[in-house]
C-alpha cells in the first residue's frame, strides 16, 4: 500500500477532499501545517513600520494510504482539483506503507483501508 | 455634595479602571503568541502597582501642598487628610490617570522586558516621572497651569508623557531578536478590537469625567470624544488602504489616535474641530511608525506613533482650535500666545519625559539588566517569564 | 440642567456606543476563523463611518424640522444651532442608535460581501433607509408618532428595520459558498457569549436610556429588559434542548431576541409581561431561522429571524401588553385600535425596509459589484479583504 | 426620587450584572479548552435561571414581610406589590446579587457536571439556601442584622456562602479524572485576565453601590474597594513568585481575592487597612487551594479557596478594622464584642452553606445523577453536553 | 525500525500514551488532525437554519518510532487501549524508518529511539 | 529521495529553518506538535492546588524531502543548529519517498523537490 501525502493551498482543501470521495476514496486525513517552497512568501509591514518576508506560509497536508493500483489516479484526483498554476500549489510525495491495521477489528493489510 | 455628580465621577473612575486591563487586550493581541499572556500582565500588573503607589506617595506627590510649582509635598502620605468625599472621588479618579499612563510605555518595551526589571521601572517611572508632570499641568500651582497651558484631560500629562518615554525605551532596549527578519504580526485580531473598544468606553469616562461634574462641559467632552474617535477610524482605515488593504487592526488604532488627540481639546472645542483633528491623527498616527521603522527603531506597539506624535498633535490643536464651536481664548490671550503656551508645554513634557525615562532605564540596565536572555526571548516571555503559556488549545 | 439625568444620559450613550463592538464579538465568535476580522471589521467600521455621517447630516436629517412628518430638512447640517447641552446630549444618544442599526444588518452578509461595497452600503443605508424611519416614530411631527404607534427604544426603527433589511439582503446576496455542503459554525463559543454580554449591559442603555431621564419609568424599563433578557435565554435553550442538546449559542442568542422584543414595549409593561415576550421571543427566533433555512436563504448570522421577526413579535406585544403592570394606553384609544397602530408600524417598517435595502443594493451591485470572487470567499475575507487572519497562534 | 441616585443605583444594577459573564470568562479560561463552552454556559445560564427565579418568588422569600427573623413569606411573588421606582431598584439591584452567587458556586464543579443536574441544583440552592441568609443579613427583621453583625456588601451572603457550598460541591462530586495525573491548566490566560477585569469593573457597582445612594460612603467604598484589588494582585503575584513564577493567572486571581475580601468592609474602614486587607487576602487565598489540594479535594476552580476563606477572612477583618480610617463601631459596641458578632455570622454561614449544599447535592445524586459519564468527562463537556466545541480554529 | 502511525479518538490519547509509557515506549509525539473514513460524520443544523453533514471529524496522531521487534507489541497496546469497537476507532500504519539520529548526541540507529 | 523529519524545540525552527535555506533547502513544513522522550517534562502546581507532571511537550517537526545525496548534509545542519545539548533536543527520522510530485506543472521525481 502506498502513503500519498499532499501539500496544497488551504483554500483548496474542500475540493481536494469532496473529489477524492467522489473518486471513492473516503478515508483521509487533514494536518495543518506551515510551508516554504519556491513561492518566497510576501512582504509585510508591520504595524511598528518594519518590513518583513514571510516566507512561512500556511499549507494543508492532506495523507491518505491507498492501495498500489489507486496510487495514479489518487494523485490525478488531486492534481486535477489542487492546480491553479501559480507557484505555492504544493508538492505530493509518495511512500510505501508495510500494513496497515484497523483499530477497531483489528482487521490488517488492504481490507483495512 | 450634588449626587449626580458623585455618581458622575464615581462612574467616569470606573470607566478608566477599564481602560487599563483593556489596553492590555490592546497590547496583547498585538503581540506575538508566545509573548500575549506577559504583554496582558505589564498593564495587569500595572494596576496592582501604581493602584497602591498613588493612595502611599504618589497622590501626595503630584496633588499636595505645592513646592516651587514644581511637585507637591509629602503631606498626604497615605491619604493623610484626604477626607472628605471630593478629595477623595478626585483621589480616585486621578489615580486611574496614574496607572494607565505608565501602562501606555509598556508597549515600547513589549517582547523583551524581564519582568523584575519591569516591576521596578512602573515604581521609579511613576514616582519620578509621572507625578511631576501631573503636578505642572493640573495642581494648584503647578506652573503650566499658571503659564495658560491648556490641557484639558491629559494630552501632555499622559499621551506625551507616555509617548516619548516610549521612544527612549524603544532606543535603549534595542530591536527584538529577529526584526526585519522574522514576521512579528499581531497574533490575535478580535482581541486587538476588543482592547479598543474598552478603551474607547474608557475614554469617555476619561474626557467627559475630566470636567469633574455631569454639566455642559462634560457633554460637549462627551460628544467631540466619541468624534475624533469615529474620525480616527476613517483616517488610518483610509491611509492602510492606500499603502495596501483596509485594515482591521488599522481601524482599532485609528480609534485610538483619535481619541488620544481630542483628549487636550475635549473641553475646549466642538465637532466640526473634532472631526479634523480626529482625521488628522488617523493619518499622522499611520505614518509616525513607518518613519521610526525606517530608522530601525523598534518600538514594538507604536506607543510612540500614537500616543507621543497623536498627543503631540492634539495639544497643538487644542490652541489652534480652542474655542471653535465650543470654549473659548482665556482673556486676554490671542491665539498664537496661546498656541505659544501649548508649544511649550509640548516641549517641556517631551524633554522631561525622554531625560528622565532614559535615566531610570539606564540605572536599571547598569544594574539587574533590562532584557531577557535570547534564549527566553525565542522562548517568549509567557514561558519565560511567567511560566504560563497564553494559551492551551490541545489539553 | 439636572446633573442626575446628565449623569445618566451620558452613560446610557457610552454603554449603547460599546454595544456595536459587542455585536462585532457577537457576529466575529459566530463566523468561521477565516472570517472573524472581517465579521468584526463591519461592526467597528460601521461605527466610524455612522459616528461621522450623524455629525455631519444624519442627525439633521432624522431630527431637523419636520418635512411633511417624513423626514427632517438640513438646517441642521453639521450640528449647526446642536449647541444646548440638552440638544447635545439626545443628539450623540441618538447617534449611538443609528451606529448599531446598520452594524445589525451586516450579520445578512457576513462571510461574503466586498468590504468598498460594503462602505458605500453603509452610508448608503444609514441616510437613505435609516434616518426616515427615526423621523417617523421619535421626531417631532413625524407621522408613525402622531399616529400613535408605540415604539419604546426602537423595536422598529432599529429591529424591524435592520431585521428586514438583513433580509433583502440574503435574498440579494445568495447563499454562501459551500452553503449545505459545508459546516459553518460559530469559530468562537466564548467570543459569542462576550458578545451578547455586553450587548445585554449595553442594552441597559439603549432601553433606561429612552426614558431620557434618571425617572421611574427608566427603572421600570431596566427592570423588565433584564426580565426579559432572562426568559429569552431559557425559551432558547429549552428549543435548542428539545431539538437536540442545551445550546451556549443559543443561551447567548436568546438573551437578544428576549432583549429585542422587550425593547419597544420596555417603557410600557412590567415584570410578568416582560417574562412571557421574553420567552416567546427565545422560542420564535430559534424556529424563524429554520424556516428560512428551510427556504435556502442564507442570512448568515440569523439577522432576520432574531431582529426582524423578535422585533416584530416586540412591537406587536408592546400593543397587546401596554398597560399590564406598567404605563396606560393613551387617552380614548382601546387596546384594539393599539394594537391596529402597531401592526401598521411594523408593516410600514417592513416594506419601507425591504424595498429601500433592495434599491441601494441593487444600484451597488449594478455597479462595483457586492461579493468577492469565488477565490476570495474560500480563502476568507480576512486575507483577501484584510490582508490580516484573525488568529496567528504558531508564530 | 433623586436622579443622582437613580442614576447611580442603575449603573450599579448594571455593572453587577456584567460580574456574571466576566466570572464565566474568568472560570472559562480556567478550564481546558474542552470544557470551556460549557463552563462559561454554567456562568451565563444561572442569569437566565435565576433572573426568572428572583422576581416570581425569590426577592419576595428574601426581602418579603419578615417571619421569625429567619425568611420572608411569599406575599410579594411575581413582584405584588413592588411598585415604587425605590422598591424596583433595591429588587433589580439585590437580584444582580442573587445571580452571581450561585453562578460562583459553579467553579467547584467545573468540568464534570451534568447539565440537567446543574439546572436543577441553581433552582434549588438560589431559593433554599441563598434567599435565607440574604434575609439575615439584609432584611429588615433578618436575626443576623439585628444581632449587629456588620456585611457591607455580602461577604457572608456572597463570598462565604458560595466558598463554603464549593467545598461541599468539591468534596461530593469527587475529583475530575485524571487529577493529579494530567495536567489541568488554564487554557486561555487572555481569557481569565478579561474575566477578572470585567470583575473588578463590575465590583464598583457591587460594592460602592451597596451604599444604595451616591453618597459618601459610596465614594469610601469606591476608594476601599480599589486599593484592596490592587493590594490583592500584589500579594498573590509576590506568593507565586515565591514558589515559582510571577503568575498572570495569579494576578488575575489576586485582584478578585483582595475584591473578595474587601467587600463586607468596604463601608467600614479606610484605604490604609484597604491595603492589608487586600494584601493577606493575596496570600490567603493563594495558599488555601494548595492546602485543599493536599487532601486531595478537587476544587477545580479554587471557588473554596478564593471566596470562601477570602470572604471568611474579610468578615473578620470587618471587626478587626470597622472605623480605622472610616465608619465606627456601633453605639455602645467594643471590638471584641463586633468581632465575636463577625465570627457568629461567619460560623453559621458556613454550617448553613455547607449543610444545606450537601442535601440538595446529595439529593440530586440520589436521583438524576450529578456527573457526566467517564466518556463524556474525557470527550469534554463542550461536546458531550451542549455538542458544541469552543473553538473552531480550522473550517 | 519501524514508525508506527496510530489514528485514533482524541479523547483515547491519554489512555494510550500512558499504557504505551508503562509498556515501555516513552518516545512518541501526538498531532491533531481532522480526519475522514467509514464514520460518515454527524448532521448540524447550523444556527442560520441549515442542515450539513460534518464528515472531518477531530482525530489525532500518535506517532512512534520503535525496534522492529517492538512494532507488534506497540501496535497490540494501541489496539487494546483505543478501541471502542464503534465506527471512528481509526486505523494504524506501519512503514520503514532507515534511520534515527538523536539531536542531542548525534546518535544514530537503534540506540538512538 | 528521502524524507527527513526533524523534531525539535519549536524555539529552534527559526534557526533552523533559516540555515537550511542558507544551505540551499528551501522547501520544508512545520507542524507542531507535543512529544514525550527521555525528557520527562516538569512539574506543574496547578491553581487548585494539584501537582502534575507534563509529560507531553510542545515541540516542532521539520519535514523536507531532499535528494538522498543531500541527505547527510541536511542532517548535518539541522544537527548542528538545533543541538543545545539539553535533554528534549529530538529526533531526526529519515524515510524513503518513492516518488515526488509538483502539483503545479505535473513534474516528478528529483526536479520536482
Ligand atoms: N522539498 C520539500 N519538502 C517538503 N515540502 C515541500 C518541499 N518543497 C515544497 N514543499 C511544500 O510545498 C509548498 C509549495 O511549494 P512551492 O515551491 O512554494 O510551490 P510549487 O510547488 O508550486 O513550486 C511549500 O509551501 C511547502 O509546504
Ligand atoms: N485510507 C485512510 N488513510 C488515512 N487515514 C484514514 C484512512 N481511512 C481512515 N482514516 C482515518 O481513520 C479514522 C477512522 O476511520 P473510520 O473508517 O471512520 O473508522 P474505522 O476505522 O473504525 O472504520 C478516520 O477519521 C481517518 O482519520
Ligand atoms: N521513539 C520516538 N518516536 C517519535 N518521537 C520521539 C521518540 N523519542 C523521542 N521523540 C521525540 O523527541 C523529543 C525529544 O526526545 P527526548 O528523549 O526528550 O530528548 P533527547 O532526544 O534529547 O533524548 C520528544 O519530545 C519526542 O517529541
Amino acid at each position: 500500500m502506498k502513503k500519498v501525502e499532499a501539500i496544497i493551498r488551504p483554500e483548496k482543501v474542500t475540493v481536494v477532499k469532496d473529489a477524492l470521495a467522489d473518486a471513492g476514496f473516503v478515508g483521509l486525513n487533514v494536518v495543518s501545517v506551515t510551508g516554504r517552497g519556491a513561492q518566497k512568501g510576501v512582504v509585510h509591514t508591520g504595524r511598528s513600520g518594519q518590513h518583513v518576508v514571510i516566507d512561512m506560509l500556511a499549507k494543508a497536508k492532506v495523507e491518505l494510504v491507498v492501495r498500489d493500483e489507486d496510487t495514479e489516479q489518487v494523485c490525478q484526483v488531486i492534481i486535477d482539483t489542487a492546480r491553479t498554476g501559480e507557484i505555492g500549489d504544493g508538492k505530493i510525495f509518495i511512500s510505501t506503507v508495510e500494513d496497515v491495521i484497523r483499530v477497531r477489528t483489528g482487521e490488517r493489510g488492504e481490507s483495512a483501508i | 455634595m450634588d449626587t449626580g455628580n458623585t455618581a458622575w465621577l464615581l462612574v467616569c473612575s470606573a470607566l478608566v479602571l477599564l481602560m487599563t486591563p483593556g489596553l492590555g487586550l490592546f497590547y496583547g493581541g498585538l503581540a506575538r503568541a508566545k509573548n500575549a499572556a506577559a504583554t496582558i500582565m505589564h498593564s495587569f500588573m500595572t494596576i496592582g502597582i501604581v493602584g497602591v503607589v498613588w493612595v502611599l506617595w504618589g497622590y501626595s506627590l503630584a496633588f499636595g501642598p505645592d513646592v516651587g510649582g514644581f511637585i507637591g509635598d509629602l503631606s498626604l502620605f497615605g491619604l493623610a487628610g484626604v477626607t472628605s468625599p471630593e478629595d477623595q472621588i478626585f483621589m480616585v479618579f486621578q489615580g486611574m490617570f496614574a496607572i494607565i499612563t505608565p501602562a501606555l510605555v509598556t508597549g515600547a518595551f513589549a517582547e523583551r522586558m524581564k519582568f523584575s526589571a519591569f516591576v521596578i521601572f512602573i515604581v521609579l517611572w511613576v514616582t519620578i516621572v509621572y507625578t511631576p508632570v501631573a503636578h505642572w499641568v493640573w495642581a494648584e500651582g503647578g506652573w503650566l497651569l499658571e503659564l495658560g497651558a491648556l490641557d484639558f484631560a491629559g494630552g501632555t500629562v499622559v499621551h506625551i508623557n507616555s509617548g516619548v518615554a516610549a521612544l527612549a525605551a524603544a532606543i535603549i532596549f534595542g530591536r527584538r531578536l529577529g526584526y526585519d527578519r522574522e514576521p512579528m504580526e499581531p497574533h490575535n485580531v478580535p482581541m486587538v478590537v476588543l482592547g479598543a473598544a474598552l478603551l474607547w468606553f474608557g475614554w469617555f469616562g476619561f474626557n467627559a469625567g475630566s470636567a469633574l461634574a455631569a454639566d455642559a462641559t462634560a457633554v460637549n467632552a462627551f460628544v467631540v470624544t466619541n468624534t475624533a474617535a469615529c474620525a480616527g477610524v476613517l483616517g488610518w482605515v483610509a491611509m492602510s488602504w492606500i499603502f495596501g488593504k483596509p485594515s482591521v487592526i488599522g481601524a482599532a488604532s485609528g480609534a485610538v489616535a483619535g481619541l488620544v488627540a481630542i483628549t487636550p481639546a475635549a473641553g475646549f472645542v466642538g465637532a466640526m474641530p473634532a472631526i479634523l483633528i480626529g482625521l488628522v491623527a488617523g493619518v499622522l498616527c499611520f505614518i509616525a511608525p513607518m518613519l521610526l521603522g525606517k530608522l530601525k527603531v523598534d518600538d514594538s506597539l507604536a506607543v510612540w506613533g500614537v500616543h507621543g506624535i497623536g498627543g503631540t498633535w492634539g495639544a497643538l490643536a487644542t490652541g489652534l482650535f480652542v474655542g471653535v464651536g465650543y470654549g473659548a481664548l482665556a482673556e486676554g490671550v490671542d491665539r498664537m500666545t496661546q498656541v505659544m503656551y501649548q508649544l511649550i508645554g509640548i516641549g517641556v513634557t517631551w524633554v522631561w519625559a525622554f531625560v528622565m525615562t532614559a535615566i531610570i532605564l539606564f540605572a536599571i540596565k547598569a544594574t539587574i539588566g533590562l532584557r531577557v536572555s535570547d534564549a527566553e526571548e525565542q522562548t517568549g516571555l509567557d514561558i519565560s517569564q511567567h511560566d504560563e503559556p497564553a494559551y492551551r488549545f490541545t489539553q
